[in-house]
């Protein structure tokens, strides 16, 4: 499909187009892949750093046990929370619009997951001995204990990259099929061997169709709770800033505010690069925008629901923390969050800034700094002045911290660049189900 | 008894609906419909007689069986050395069970039925899909997972004739035997 | 490495390897030779000696494991600390196994360093010196200095210097409360330093006498002060302290009165004034204070005239009082005339006889004077001396001022011999080093107080290739008389012959015992006196330097004393209990001083006196007197030197010495440490102190609670209302067996830190040096804490004692994944190493902070591994850590009872804080028994529990200090 | 071809992972003792299954120390001085006593340094030293595969369950469930009983 195109594309413009995609790559790309990889060196050089010499080299200390890792853990598990939810339940709703961006996405979820998964293994005092972690028959006799919220997080986590990666394979088999039969060589092997065998039959197609609507329906629950679950570590805990009941809805709200932000910003250069407008269109566009915009606004209003349950509470602690928080050593951070995440997305009233990449781009930056932020706020403040004034103190980041929070978004790079080089990162079936379906009668009437 | 496979090549929807409405009308059940995408029309002409598909049934059993083993696990394991945290614990004591721990074991519950039911709904799709297929069957052709529409159809030699004659007076770009 | 392992290889001699880095490495196990009795491996046996870091001369007992002390513990059974220990007793192991302790003799080699030499070598060479100068008949040109020695080795070190016609011993202490004596030789006609009975004393009234700190005996006398003060049946005595700047001991005063530096004296005449005229002293002591005008008196002193009366009815109204005199501010160009003051109010108060005692006389009497030392100064810079013999412990080029130029004096002496242990300031400048060993590793004995003789045994083999000093000093005495062993002046072949044979009339026989007990303890009758009352000289104490600068005090600190203990790490890193600040030294500044001059804290600062500069990080005190600056001594090099760890290298001085003229006290001819007037620059550069406290204001949260006097003792008569059981869904947990709780009395906190360390020793703690402390990553299981209440430049400080509170309902436990936290059977709040993962996630959930991360692998550099407690693990990095309440002492203490066949008792298992508690703040017991002390104080009206109102339901009950009305 | 690269560069970090994971955990895991050459060949069956010589004779320490102890060279050359002296192992036992040298026996049985393990407190409980240590009155050279094992972690893992293998946590929990189901016993099970 080329621009210009007045009339919609057909089904083989589709295939066409998408295994455009996957065509070798230019010097831009193998640019980017330097400079991840680069980052990527770093990250582990870090990493292996740590590990021997100790925690100590990140900068944590008391009474910031946690800090910049679980702020970027968060975040990365927020971000994985759109590519399903678009899969999942906006399929549910029937949103047409979702097919052109729901395979970037879910990719965008699975390795967002995995770069997520990284952390608690990276923050691990003793990161060798995190399979104690692991429920299964040992010569200890010893289990985890499932009263735990990080225990939780184990199987929230898990369930949720196993269940995402189940669905994203089902959704490209059949896709993987047509790469099959358009390709040669080795590659021809390979992709015949993941697509299982797909020929399209009509006995493939019906079972097909009921397996990806119940996973659809078992993901919607799943997206859900993940975030959830992950907001319980902080919500079960005493820390004041923390223990909150409305930390759930907060984060799954500011989970999909962060993913869409993300699809949009791996979206619109795919969208420019690829230049996949006609599938891309300003529609969809318009739409994300309005997500966004949408997810802050009730993202600002848990802001002040926040700030309220503190001052009504009347609890000193509470409050002095709040204050602390607005007014101390961190108000530069949290003012960020609160511009980037409160005023930055207002812009998107105006429909022109909605269906305008570039100020859609700008927002979807602002919005993932703000939301890293809020981690961020949410962890390194409320622990630096906690119940106890005694070891009240100030979290520096360290060169090692920073490292590793910088490489995971390269590890990130590293698998989607990966990835839409040798799988369609647009859904030809889907796609095809957007477009008019070839009729002859139809055709004749033109 | 030998069968004759013919397949249809259909460049259009509304040809190959006219193509599956006449062979059921004829009588000829044993068809092998290829779409590039799952299309409506179609599938109403075949689904008409057919049941739902069991794809629900092994989500169901996934997962029902990933809340009795969450249940299993956490109980079991609470009970076999249940430890004390925070003044909460489950205990099996020569009494009964003591202790009130249950609350997050359904959030384990809740996980596993997703991630149990979730694995069944695929192993259940691949199984009543007969995947994964090794070599790719007679009447395959690789334009179907692009832009044609293919209708095989199984029938006795002798009536391949008339088969054939079906197929492109419906409106078959190609019409072959396999 | 395999540190506990280390012990479970039975040793021959304590010399076996453990296996070294590699995992895999076979081990060797090596059995004894020959049996050792008294050493069963894995059975810890004690030994009682004294201990020798200051004059004080507590008892100890240390726990011998396999051939190596593993923990010092206080000697219930001496008279002075009846069991418990400051942490500078604690921390003497670390001067036992220091990493830098001379490893055998040295000889200087030319003008460069040392080279090591055998002993035969370098005795040789001291032989030779004292055979050449006994033969050109300059015996009076050697000099031997020692630090004091009360007992028989004093004696002995006498009778060497004699038979060799040296210059009279110099015993050498920088603290030597000189004008006390001159005093009270002066008003009482005893030239000695008695026994003050604070114990008795119903108000104490103290003239800068840091008691708690340093002053002649702080164990001693913080446990009488507890004795005293702490709040029992509704009764409890009051301290009043007088002090320009707020000391540990001045913010355990119910009454802290800031003063001018200098005018102590006039303050006491002014007191002594008021309970003359207004009735309450006799008529006589008018002709003493005839010259004081209280309008005067007030002005000069900087005190207001109703605070000089109502404390003189304090101290006048008590039944009976006891006025002290001491510390920095009393050491000026007055100090005698003060201390004589004071001696008037005691005898007005009609307190001599009661709480003042002569007779069971303080060995601080003993100290040569110290006109002496300037005189024996003044010989060695004119060439007169030829040889001098340092004993151990003896560090004049640091402890003196430099305006005595002591340093400069050694270095004009032909022949030096240091019998040092651990390279100092003074065994620098020595020509040849015999090290003695350390006085864990020796015999001898010293007598703190009249009627109190304190055992010397040693209690494990030497470490280092070192021989005790009077063994080293027979041997060559004997060569350079040219005797034999068992002839002559100095017949004993060693120092253990001599001290039996000494000991013999006094053990009646039963060295054994006496050994066991750790001494031979009489009481001494209380002798009589008479006061004589003449007129004192009110004028405040003269100082040096800029007339519009600052008094400079420079106070010996509770954590060096004079620098002596500065070698350790584990008091390097246990914080100034005012201050919070570790590792470093500081410059304290009032807040006054530091609005004028824009300095916060941290800046560097130039002190600058006659005598020099000295450069400093700047510490602002709102407390301090504007008049004043406040710099502690003894922070003399970082530990560790050779191995560069913990701080980085900072060649400059920190010492406060180093600017001291040596301007002594008139009267007495002491040496007045506070003698100078310095000005303060701003250098523009920064050092960040390492400051453990983020603050001392506990913002309403009512950590630390007090309750005021007479709301105590209402309480106390009411009783408590039954608690109301908490109100929860849950089912509580069962203890089958007993569970363990710990009550700390706040009130009788003194916040001496004295836990830290003890905790530091018993449970493996490691050092985490400067910068990790500055930046929260200590590893204190104990931490002590200072709250200040009320206004900031006169304020209420509470010491509260915070460790692992081992909650019912902790919230650290739950959120564990893998049950590494976990709620004993016992009540205790298990941490389980091997199992931790270390996420951390429990440390942020503590309320309390009180858990710890091993942030790194910390290191315990050789020897210093030895004295790990091979019944702690030695904690990997990457896991939490935490008070335990010494679950090592608890299973040891159940072991003992089912030995005996018996449950346990309150009061068999007593924790390391509360073993050494001076003034026996907590008690550990099971809760579950009614009779136990634990259970009885939980019921305490004075009882509640930090952060109460989140519901944790701690098993660390806290008793809320009993604050006094002021008048 | 960058896509290969790309590719390439990800699996070679996900085997540096590996690689890191496997070598920084194995450093870091507690130690395994093998048995090996002892510096004297000294035969236990003879000791304990011929002389039925009483295992706290030697190891004499075992009732009122945390360890079992070794016994002196002295203790050794009480009996040898005179019994066996002429046997070349004996002999080797000789020289060292006559150069008050220890013996340096290689370690056989060891438990990792965060556990704590009393001798006397299981002594006290009447256990035979055998439970532990295996038939020792039959053992021609003393050896023991002692300590967790991987395989044994990886055979829990796919679901079977082989046995504990023996000085392993679940061994010795095993040994205290059972006591505890016998009236009027007490093994503790509390984990900071051992590991403090």
């Amino acid at each position: 499909m080329s621009d210009g195109h007045s009339t919609p594309p057909t089904f083989a413009d589709v295939n066409r187009d998408v295994l455009r995609t996957l065509e070798p790559p230019g010097n831009l790309y193998f640019a980017w892949m330097c400079v991840v990889a680069l980052l990527l060196a770093g990250f582990f050089f870090a990493w292996a750093g740590q590990v021997w010499w100790g925690m100590g080299m990140a900068g944590k200390r008391v009474p910031q046990m946690w800090a910049m890792y679980i702020t970027t853990f968060v975040f990365w598990i927020g971000i994985g929370h759109a590519g399903t939810l678009i899969s999942a339940i906006l399929y549910l709703f029937r949103a047409r619009w979702r097919t052109s961006i729901y395979r970037a996405a879910e990719a965008m979820t699975i390795f967002a997951v995995m770069t997520a998964g990284l952390f608690p293994l990276i923050h691990a005092g003793r990161m060798w001995f995190a399979y104690f972690l692991l429920p299964y028959p040992n010569q200890r006799y010893l289990w985890p204990n499932f009263r735990s919220p990080l225990v939780w997080d184990v199987f929230a986590i898990t369930t949720y990259l196993s269940v995402s990666t189940v669905f994203f394979i089902v959704g490209l088999v059949p896709d993987i099929a047509a790469l099959r039969d358009a390709s040669t060589g080795w590659r021809r092997r390979i992709y015949a061997m993941l697509a299982l065998g797909w020929e399209g039959a009509d006995n493939q197609w019906r079972h097909y169709r009921r397996a990806y609507g119940l996973l659809a329906a078992l993901a919607t629950p799943l997206v859900l709770s993940v975030h959830s679950v992950v907001s319980w570590d902080f919500a079960m805990a005493l820390v004041p800033g923390w223990h909150s009941t409305l930390f759930a809805p907060f984060f799954v709200d500011g989970a999909i505010f962060s993913g869409f932000a993300m699809v949009l910003v791996l979206g619109l250069p795919m969208r420019h690069f690829f230049k996949l407008h006609a599938y891309i269109q300003e529609k969809h566009l318009d739409a994300m925008g309005k997500l966004i915009l949408v997810t802050g606004l009730v993202l600002t209003y848990f802001y002040l629901c926040e700030i309220f349950t503190s001052l009504y509470s009347g609890e000193h602690i509470e409050k002095a923390s709040l204050f602390w928080k607005v007014t101390q050593n961190y108000a530069w951070a949290l003012w960020t969050m609160y511009f980037c995440n409160c005023v930055a997305p207002l812009v998107l009233f105006s429909r022109r800034a909605r269906t305008s990449p570039v100020a859609l781009y700008i927002v979807s930056i602002l919005v993932l700094i703000g939301m890293w932020f809020e981690r961020f706020n949410i962890i390194v403040p409320s622990l630096g002045h906690d119940f106890y004034p005694y070891t009240w103190g100030i979290y520096y980041p360290s060169p090692t911290d920073t490292m590793i929070v910088i490489g995971s978004f390269a590890f990130f790079f590293l698998l989607f660049l990966g990835f839409i080089k040798v799988m369609p990162s647009l859904s030809i079936v889907e796609v095809k189900e957007t477009i008019p379906a070839p009729m002859r009668e139809k055709a004749h009437g033109h | 008894m030998a069968t004759e496979t013919i397949l249809g090549v259909f460049a259009h929807v509304d040809t190959t609906v006219r193509a599956l409405e006449e062979l059921r009308a004829r009588g000829y059940h044993d068809l092998t419909v290829y779409t590039p995408i799952p299309v409506h029309e179609i599938e109403e002409v075949l689904e008409r007689d057919r049941p739902v598909s069991r794809v629900r049934l092994f989500t169901l059993l996934g997962g029902l069986t990933g809340i009795a083993s969450a249940f299993l696990i956490t109980i079991w394991t609470s009970m076999v050395w249940g430890q004390v945290t925070g003044g909460k614990f489950l205990q099996l004591v020569p009494g009964g069970i003591i202790g009130s721990s249950l609350p997050p074991f359904f959030i384990i519950a809740f996980e596993m039925m997703v991630l149990f039911g979730g694995f069944a709904t695929v192993i259940g799709m691949v199984v009543l899909g007969r995947l994964p297929r090794l070599k790719a069957s007679a009447s395959f052709d690789p334009r179907f997972t692009n832009d044609r529409f293919g209708v095989a159809v199984h029938c006795a030699p002798e009536r391949a004739a008339a088969v054939h004659e079906l197929l492109r007076t419906a409106g078959a770009e190609e019409v072959k035997s396999r | 490495m395999k540190r506990r392992d280390f012990f479970k290889i039975v040793t021959a001699s304590g010399a076996a390897a453990a296996a070294g880095g590699c995992q895999q490495a076979a081990e060797s196990i090596l059995p004894l030779v020959v049996p050792n009795e008294q050493i069963v491996p894995g059975v810890a046996s004690w030994f009682a000696t004294v201990c020798r870091e200051c004059p004080a001369g507590c008892g100890v007992l240390a726990r011998n494991r396999e051939g190596r002390i593993v923990k010092l513990e206080g000697n219930p059974d001496h008279p002075v600390n009846a069991g418990a220990l400051c942490l500078r007793g604690q921390a003497a192991l670390q001067g036992l196994y220091h990493p830098d302790r001379i490893a055998g003799p040295m000889v200087r080699e030319g003008s460069g360093g040392f080279r090591s030499a055998t002993w035969e070598a370098a005795e040789k060479l001291v032989v030779e010196k004292l055979t050449a100068l006994r033969g050109t008949g300059k015996g009076r040109a050697i000099a031997l200095v020692s630090q004091l020695e009360s007992g028989s080795v004093g004696a002995l070190l006498d009778r060497w210097g004699q038979a060799l016609g040296a210059r009279p011993r110099v015993t050498l202490e920088p603290f030597a409360y000189e004008p006390i004596r001159a005093a009270n030789r002066i008003t009482f006609n005893r030239d000695a330093i008695p026994y003050y009975a604070f114990e008795d004393a119903e108000t104490i009234l103290s003239f800068g006498a840091d008691f708690i700190e340093t002053w002649l005996s702080n164990v001693g006398y913080a446990r009488m002060f507890a004795r005293m003060h702490s709040f029992r049946d509704g009764r409890a005595g009051t301290l009043i302290h007088v002090e320009p700047r707020q000391s540990l001991t001045a913010s355990n005063a119910d009454e802290w009165v800031r003063n001018v530096p200098g005018t102590e004296g006039l303050l006491a005449l002014a007191i002594l004034r008021v309970m003359v005229d207004e009735g309450m002293a006799d008529r006589r002591f008018g002709d003493a204070v005839a010259g004081v005008d209280l309008k005067k008196a007030a002005e000069t002193t900087g005190v207001a005239a109703e605070t000089i009366k109502h404390v003189a009815k304090a101290f006048a109204h008590a039944k009976p009082g006891l006025a002290i005199g001491g510390g920095v501010a009393v050491t000026g160009s007055n100090a005698t005339e003060t201390q004589v003051a004071i001696n008037l109010l005691n005898a007005a108060a009609g307190n001599v006889g009661k709480t003042v005692r002569f007779g069971p006389d303080s060995a601080y009497g003993k100290v040569t004077p110290h006109a002496e030392v300037a005189a024996l100064a003044r010989a060695m810079a004119g060439g007169e001396i030829e040889m001098l013999v340092l004993g151990p412990g003896v560090n004049p080029a640091f402890t003196l001022p430099s305006g005595l130029k002591l340093a400069d004096a050694i270095r004009k002496v032909a022949f030096v011999v240091s019998f040092a242990n651990v390279p100092d300031q003074t065994s620098e400048l020595a020509h040849v080093v015999l090290p003695a060993t350390h006085w864990l590793e020796s015999w001898g004995d010293y007598a703190p107080r009249e009627g109190v003789l304190g055992l010397l045994q040693p209690t494990m083999a030497p470490i280092r290739d070192s021989r005790p000093m009077g063994d080293t000093l027979l041997r060559v005495g004997r060569a350079a008389l040219g005797t034999e062993e068992g002839k002559g002046p100095l017949p004993w072949p060693t120092v253990e012959q001599y001290l039996k044979s000494a000991w013999e009339p006094l053990v009646k026989g039963d060295l054994e015992g006496a050994l066991r007990r750790g001494g031979v303890f009489a009481d001494v009758a209380t002798a009589a006196v008479t006061a004589k009352i003449a007129p004192v000289d009110a004028s405040p104490a003269k100082l040096e330097g800029d007339a519009a600068g600052l008094a400079l005090l420079a106070y010996p600190s509770l954590r060096f004393y004079d620098g002596r203990s500065a070698i350790s790490s584990w008091l390097q890193e246990s914080p100034d209990t005012m201050t919070q600040a570790v590792w470093d030294a500081w410059v304290e500044v009032s807040a006054e001083t530091a609005q004028k001059l824009g300095i916060a804290r941290g800046d560097m600062l130039a002190v600058k006196s006659p005598q020099g500069t000295l450069e400093l990080p700047a510490y602002v005190s709102p407390t301090l007197h504007p008049g004043a600056v406040a710099i502690p001594l003894g922070h003399r090099y970082t530990p560790y030197q050779q191995r560069l760890q913990y701080v980085a290298p900072d060649p400059r001085s920190m010492n406060p010495m180093t600017i001291l003229p040596a301007a002594t006290d008139a009267t007495s001819g002491a040496l007045a440490f506070m003698s100078v007037k310095v000005t303060l620059t701003k250098l523009g550069t920064r050092r960040p102190l390492a400051v453990l406290q983020a603050t001392h204001d506990q913002d309403d949260r009512e950590l630390a609670q007090h309750v005021d006097l007479r709301a105590a003792r209402e309480q106390a008569l009411r009783g408590k209302a039954p608690h109301e059981p908490p109100i929860t869904l849950y089912a509580d947990k069962q203890y089958p067996g007993p569970r363990w709780g710990m009550t700390i009395d706040v009130d009788a906190c003194v916040g001496c830190q004295a836990c830290v360390v003890a905790c530091q020793a018993e449970n493996n703690v490691p050092v985490v040096g400067k910068a990790s402390a500055a930046y929260g990553r200590q590893l204190h299981w104990l931490r002590l804490e200072r709250w200040a209440e009320g206004k900031p430049e006169h304020p209420t400080n509470l010491f509260l004692p915070m460790l692992c509170q081992h909650c019912e309902v902790a919230p650290c436990e739950p959120v564990c994944p893998v049950f590494a936290a976990y709620r004993t059977d016992e009540g205790l709040n298990g941490q389980v190493y091997n199992r931790c993962v270390g996420t951390r996630y429990c440390g942020n959930n503590c309320p309390y902070h009180v858990r710890r991360f091993n942030w790194f692998q910390y290191e315990f550099p050789a020897p210093l591994e030895v004295q790990l407690n091979p019944d702690v693990t030695v904690r990997q990095l990457g896991v939490m850590e935490k008070c335990t309440m010494c679950v090592q002492r608890i299973v040891a203490g159940k072991d003992r009872a089912r030995d005996e066949k018996r449950g346990v008792r309150d009061g068999d298992i007593v924790t390391a804080c509360q073993q050494t508690c001076p003034t026996q703040a907590i008690t550990f017991g099971n809760l579950k028994d009614e009779g136990s002390n634990a259970t009885k104080l939980t019921r305490s009206p004075r009882a509640y529990h930090v952060l109460e109102e989140i519901g944790t339901r701690p098993s660390v009950t806290y008793l809320r200090k009993v604050v006094r009305e002021h008048a | 071809m960058t896509a290969k690269a790309g590719v390439g560069a990800l699996g070679v970090a996900l085997l540096a992972v590996l690689i890191f994971l496997a070598v920084s955990s194995w450093s870091r895991l507690p130690a395994v003792a093998k048995p090996s050459n002892q510096p004297i060949n000294f035969p236990h069956n003879v000791h304990v299954g011929t002389y039925k010589i009483d295992c706290q004779y030697c190891h004499s320490e075992a009732r009122r120390s945390e360890y079992a102890g070794l016994p002196s060279v002295e203790r050794c050359m009480g009996c040898h001085k005179i019994t066996g002296a002429a046997l070349p192992e004996v002999k080797k036992l000789a020289e060292f006593h006559a150069k008050k040298e220890p013996i340096p026996w290689v370690r056989v049985n060891k438990l990792p340094e965060f556990t704590y393990f009393p001798h006397k407190a299981h002594i006290r409980a009447g256990l035979k030293c055998q439970t532990c240590h295996g038939p020792v009155e039959t053992m021609t050279t003393y050896a023991a595969q002692t300590g967790p094992r991987l395989t044994n972690d990886l055979l829990n893992l796919v679901g079977l369950r082989p046995a504990p293998p023996p000085l392993t946590m679940g061994w010795c929990v095993d040994c205290h469930r059972k006591e505890n189901a016998t009236a009027g016993r007490h093994a503790p099970l509390d984990c900071v009983t051992c590991h403090h």
